[in-house]
């Protein structure tokens, strides 16, 4: 491979304003893109600066807030600018995790869509060195009333189901929430964890002059190629073989594609490896060059395609699924092909790490592309819009919700209960996870429906626990203190299921960061998560963002989702959130306020999305998650549950009935309350809240004292088939049955009607 | 003692199987696909997982790979051979079990943890267990509905060889309410007429402590290891 | 009038798209010595007894079914294969 | 002389044997209002490029792969759509 001088290839279009502006680059970054080459960019050039300079490739409304996030503590082995974030967990071991969005392909083919984000992060961990062990995920839909949100989460659903449950990973946990706001544009988050030994751990960077590049994996083909200078032609037969086409997953080919992968890494073989993900081979491999700070060339023509008559262009864009990038050691190309072999899977050599620097792309002898040094991955412009408060939702925030009156069915707290454990966001979401396999690998200790799952680390005597949440109304509301409640919401998670929170990763879902009100909200968010972080000693190892989660009717809630990772150091200590038997005593660890902002129960029983969200004390979580920790570690704890979507009757009644087929009765005594609102009290979504049962209540108490932390006897579990409630000089009672119907049969029974990919049926 | 534990292109639980075998005190030894050697194994598993995909048919591209023709005459000499879900379809597709495992009635995967009852004690797999013991096993699958002719049904109830029932937590049966996935009969489990060659949907590889749930499938494997070690 | 009409359709992967499917049964029979084969394409094959006024209305109806629910618009072309009157 | 056939075969599961996936198409298409819709049955749709010798070899060969794998003896049964020349 000789440089020649850079040539537009015979057919390319000619580079126009219109052209460049189908490509997504504003003027002033294509004048930027003509200064780095000193030239006219080749129609191949286009392509690919327009991918790498994408928001998603390159985070240029995001970066400098990422860069506020706190990365560090002496746990963290790798933090952000990996495909994935490393932590040690003791015994030499160490954990991989991030999360990634795959919001737009599932908004327009859900099951695919949803799929190939799957199948995406899992590569993103097992190209770390690590084998996936546990797979979560955080969905939004619109209202399940309508067929189209159906047919979104049904297919969701599968997709995520059919992928993770054919690669064998088990799927531990995730949140669904259902809300108008994400109608139309629905969230798909995923998140993925990986176990690997400390000295296994690699980082995708290129290195060593001479050193093959290696395209290993499924073949390339025409998916997902970014068509946007096609976009305004007919989809004539003519072109239908250039438009851009759904990416589809095959679990099968990323099973193999795992197994060889850690087989390689452990090989010896290659000193790098990174899935070709967004943007493909050529974010990969500009990725790879850009870390190492070396030169690579790539010959287009070497990559084994799928369809003939592939362009460099296609290539180089396409995000055909289940491919690999890698770089070997020089010589030791035909170890790495025996290996793929093994595996019934390709291997092509493609290029070479080189001396120069540059980034150069061939087609055969004829040099296509060509950049200098780093330029691609590093000159790429950053931005920080305006940001402005929206003043519509200042308003609403700053709406006082204690004067909206009650309904006259509110008369009966048990409806109002009812009502709410029957919300889709709120109710049983085993509709959806008893889809997914989760107890592959048998070292599932606590699976989904708790308030974290436990995933044994095989060898050891601990366990890691593992949660996802935001609450993007809270966010929506107040953006900063919304983004500190989902931080503190995923530590207290964690340590409910008896784990110290260890670091988090997290997807920023926002809308059009060019919007000021959107852009406001991303920097609050962001702030407030590193504060979060900072206080309760999580830092940020990686993470996503997906903006533009836009539709017609406007953007989605701001949804900054934390997936975060606690370390159980014995599995003695493994805490479940539902009570496990009668004659318990129930303690709330935290207080009760007179704060119903931003709350399920507004939501639900007042359609109204109003109020500041609850006030959040970061060091009082701080003290909540420490006086956890002592009791449940001293054997004190028979079931512990956080406090949150619905409040402290939700909450309850989740202990009680959240195991079907062991349901639990409970007495609460609420009198010590009365002082405030009976609905806040039953039904605020008042922070720092834990639910504990337990048999030795004065040790609970006791400890808690001594961290600090608010702590009052609150009832007792019973063997009665009802949870009864005494407050305001009132005592009432629910039957169970009619709890467990209404969380468990509510989105069954919404699922029963027709799902189609049209919105009216 | 050996046991063989297969690795298919795209099984997933040979990792477990293989754990299970271990923690009975017996020896794994891994088998490959393409392999032609059951490396003196006394006693073969096949493991669950997703053997090519489940494409096509779940098991039927598996039951040609090279390892099944020793597999197959293994069991015809009268060897141990456990076909755990996928395993158990494997089975069926290589006809070394009767009848066939079909999308499950409700045509969504199901993962959750059933209730077995042990239907006979008379097998050297179910030897441990005590008769109509009701287990709890996870199960994860997508094809697990067990579908066979009216004779074949009536040969296998006649000759007990159906080994785990799908029943309700307290041992009863109710095939409506309690089959997770439309199986005849509510057949989790069968083994041949042999009496050598078991295959169930559920998986007792993920039921060896209770720490995760239940120990219930230990038993199962004890009762392997046995026969084979007797 | 109505009468029952009987028709088959079937549903494919549009071409181009990838159809993993289609790829482990070709490779499947290769390894069976099937060595004649080369692409295989794996779609569903559904048959439905409709009520309807004439074949064309049968078919029609068909084709409106498979826009609603049957095929997935994004990856998936269908076509009536054949109309037939229900016994 | 041997050239190019594209077959088309469609595996379906015996009648008599519960057919879950129909009845759940039927169902949806009811609850859409489309109310002529009566049984519905769900197969496979496989198509193969096979290099052959005549259209009754393309066929004969395929007819040989369902015998083979492609359909499961016990509860499938399939049948040669068409045999058409491939481009
Ligand atoms: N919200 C975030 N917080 C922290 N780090 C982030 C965030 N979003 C992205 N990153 C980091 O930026 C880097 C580049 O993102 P990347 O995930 O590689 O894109 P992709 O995986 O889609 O190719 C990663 O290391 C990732 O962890
Ligand atoms: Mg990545």
């Amino acid at each position: 491979m000789t440089a020649t001088a850079v040539q537009p290839r015979p057919g390319d279009p000619a580079i126009t304003p219109a052209l460049v502006a189908e490509h997504g680059l504003t003027p002033d970054e294509y004048d930027r893109l003509v200064a780095m080459l000193g030239r006219t960019p080749t129609f191949t050039e286009l392509g690919v600066v327009s991918a790498m300079w994408s928001e998603h490739c390159s985070y240029k409304h995001s970066r400098p807030q990422l860069r506020t996030l706190p990365t560090e503590a002496p746990w963290v082995l790798q933090g952000p600018g990996e495909n994935a974030g490393v932590i040690a967990v003791g015994d030499g071991l160490a954990v991989a995790f991030k999360i990634e969005s795959h919001n737009h392909p599932s908004a327009v083919e859900p099951y695919q869509g949803a799929a190939t984000g799957v199948g995406g992060i899992l590569r993103d961990v097992f190209t770390m060195g690590a084998r996936p062990i546990a797979l979560l995920n955080s969905l939004r839909f619109g209202s399940l009333d309508s067929p189209r949100n159906r047919w979104l989460f049904a297919n969701v659903v599968k997709g995520i189901g059919d992928y993770g449950n054919c690669v064998g990973v088990p799927t531990v946990g995730g949140e669904i929430v259902f809300d108008p706001a994400y109608d139309g544009n629905p969230l798909v988050n995923a998140m993925c964890v990986g176990l690997l030994r400390e000295d296994e751990l690699i980082r995708a960077v290129a290195q060593g002059v001479g050193n093959p590049i290696i395209a290993v994996g499924a073949r390339t083909g025409r998916d997902g190629i970014h068509g946007a200078s096609f976009a305004s032609e007919d989809l004539s037969d003519e072109n239908e073989a250039k438009r851009p086409r759904v990416q589809v997953g095959d679990p099968f080919t990323e099973k193999l594609l795992l197994e060889a992968s850690l087989e390689l890494i452990r090989s010896g073989h290659i000193v790098a490896i990174q899935d070709m993900g967004a943007a493909g081979l050529t974010s990969s491999s500009a990725e790879m060059a850009s870390r190492g700070d070396v030169g690579v060339v790539i010959d287009t023509t070497k990559v084994p395609v799928r369809e003939p008559g592939m362009t460099p262009y296609e290539t180089l864009l396409s995000e055909s699924q289940e491919r690999m990038l890698v770089v070997a050691k020089r010589g030791h190309e035909s170890d790495v092909r025996a290996i793929l072999e093994k595996w019934d899977l390709l291997a092509e050599v493609i290029g070479e790490v080189i001396a120069e620097p540059v980034y150069r792309v061939m087609e055969g002898d004829r040099v296509v592309a060509e950049f200098p040094g780093t330029a691609l991955v590093t000159n790429c412009p950053t931005y920080t819009p305006p940001a402005a408060e929206s003043p519509a939702i200042a308003a609403l925030r700053q709406r006082d919700v204690h004067a909206v009156p009650e309904r006259p069915e509110e008369a009966d707290p048990a409806w109002t209960l009812r009502t709410l454990l029957a919300t889709p966001t709120i109710a049983s979401k085993a509709w959806a996870y008893r889809q997914y396999d989760s107890t592959v690998r048998a070292s599932t200790m606590v699976g989904p429906g708790s308030d974290a799952a436990v995933v044994r680390l095989p060898g050891t005597t601990r366990a890691i626990a593992l949660c996802v949440d935001c609450n993007g109304r809270y966010v929506y509301l107040e953006p900063r203190t919304g983004a500190q409640i989902a931080v503190a919401e995923a530590a207290r998670n964690v340590a409910c299921s008896g784990a110290v929170p260890k670091a988090i990763t997290n997807n920023l879902n926002f809308g059009n960061p060019k919007k000021p009100e959107t852009f406001h909200q991303l920097v609050e968010a962001v702030r407030g998560m590193g504060e979060a972080c900072r206080v309760l000693e999580t830092p940020v190892t990686g993470g996503n963002v997906s903006l533009y989660n836009e539709s017609p009717a406007g953007a989605v809630y701001p949804t900054p989702t934390v997936g975060m990772v606690g370390l159980v150091d014995d599995l003695a200590h493994v805490t479940r959130s539902t009570f496990p038997a009668a004659g318990h005593t129930i303690v709330l660890l935290g207080d009760c306020t007179d704060e119903l902002g931003g709350s399920e129960y507004l939501n639900t029983i007042h359609g109204l999305v109003a109020g500041a969200p609850p006030r959040v004390d970061l060091a009082g979580e701080k003290r909540l998650i420490g006086a956890l920790h002592a009791a449940i570690t001293a054997g004190r704890v028979a079931s512990a549950h956080d406090v949150s979507d619905g409040g402290l009757l939700v909450a309850v009644a989740e202990c009680c009935i959240g195991d079907r087929e062991r349901p639990v009765g409970a007495e609460l005594e609420l009198g010590a309350f009365d002082a405030l609102p009976a609905r806040a009290v039953r039904f605020g979504e008042a922070q720092g809240r834990v639910v504990v049962a337990t048999a030795q209540p004065d040790a609970v108490l006791e400890t808690a004292r001594a961290h600090g932390v608010p702590a009052r006897v609150i009832g007792r579990t019973t063997s009665d088939d009802a949870l009864v409630i005494s407050d305001h000089g009132r005592t009432w009672r629910v039957g169970l049955a009619a709890l467990a119907d209404a969380f468990h049969d509510a989105i069954p029974t919404r699922m029963t009607r027709p799902a189609t990919a049209g919105a009216e049926a | 003692m050996k046991v063989g534990v297969v690795t298919f292109p795209g099984s997933n639980c040979d990792d477990d199987a293989v754990a299970a075998v271990a923690a009975v005190g017996a020896v794994p030894v891994r088998l490959w696909h393409k392999a032609h050697d059951l490396q003196g194994a006394d006693a073969i598993v096949l493991p669950g997982g997703f053997s090519y995909g489940d494409y096509l048919r779940a098991g039927a591209i598996a039951r040609f790979a090279p390892i099944m023709r020793e597999v197959i005459a293994f069991a015809e000499r009268g060897g141990p051979v456990i076909g755990i879900c996928n395993g158990f379809q494997i089975l069926c597709e290589a006809q070394l079990l009767p009848g066939a495992l079909l999308r499950n009635d409700s045509l969504q995967f199901r993962s959750e943890t059933v209730a077995l009852r042990v239907e006979t004690t008379a097998t050297r797999f179910t030897a441990r267990y005590a008769p109509g013991q009701v287990l709890r096993i996870p199960i994860a699958h997508g094809d697990g509905r067990y579908t066979a002719d009216a004779g074949t049904l009536a040969a296998l109830e006649g000759d007990g060889r159906v080994v785990f029932r799908y029943v309700r937590p307290d041992g009863t049966r109710d095939d409506a309410a309690a089959t997770p996935n439309g199986a005849m009969h509510a057949i989790a489990g069968i083994v041949n007429t042999a009496g050598n060659v078991l295959g169930m949907m559920p998986h007792p590889e993920r039921a060896l402590d209770a720490a995760l749930g239940s120990a219930d499938g230990l038993p199962l494997f004890e009762g392997l290891f046995a026969t084979v070690s007797a | 009038m109505t009468q029952p009409y009987r028709v088959a359709v079937y549903i494919v992967p549009r071409r181009g798209i990838l159809d993993p499917q289609g790829k482990a049964i070709a490779d499947a029979l290769h390894a069976l010595g099937f060595g004649g084969v080369g692409e295989v394409h794996a779609g569903r094959h559904l048959v439905l007894d409709v009520t309807a006024a004439s074949a064309d209305d049968a078919s029609a109806q068909v084709t409106a079914m498979c826009r609603k629910l049957l095929a997935n618009p994004v990856t998936e072309d269908f076509e009536i294969a054949s109309v037939g009157t229900a016994r």
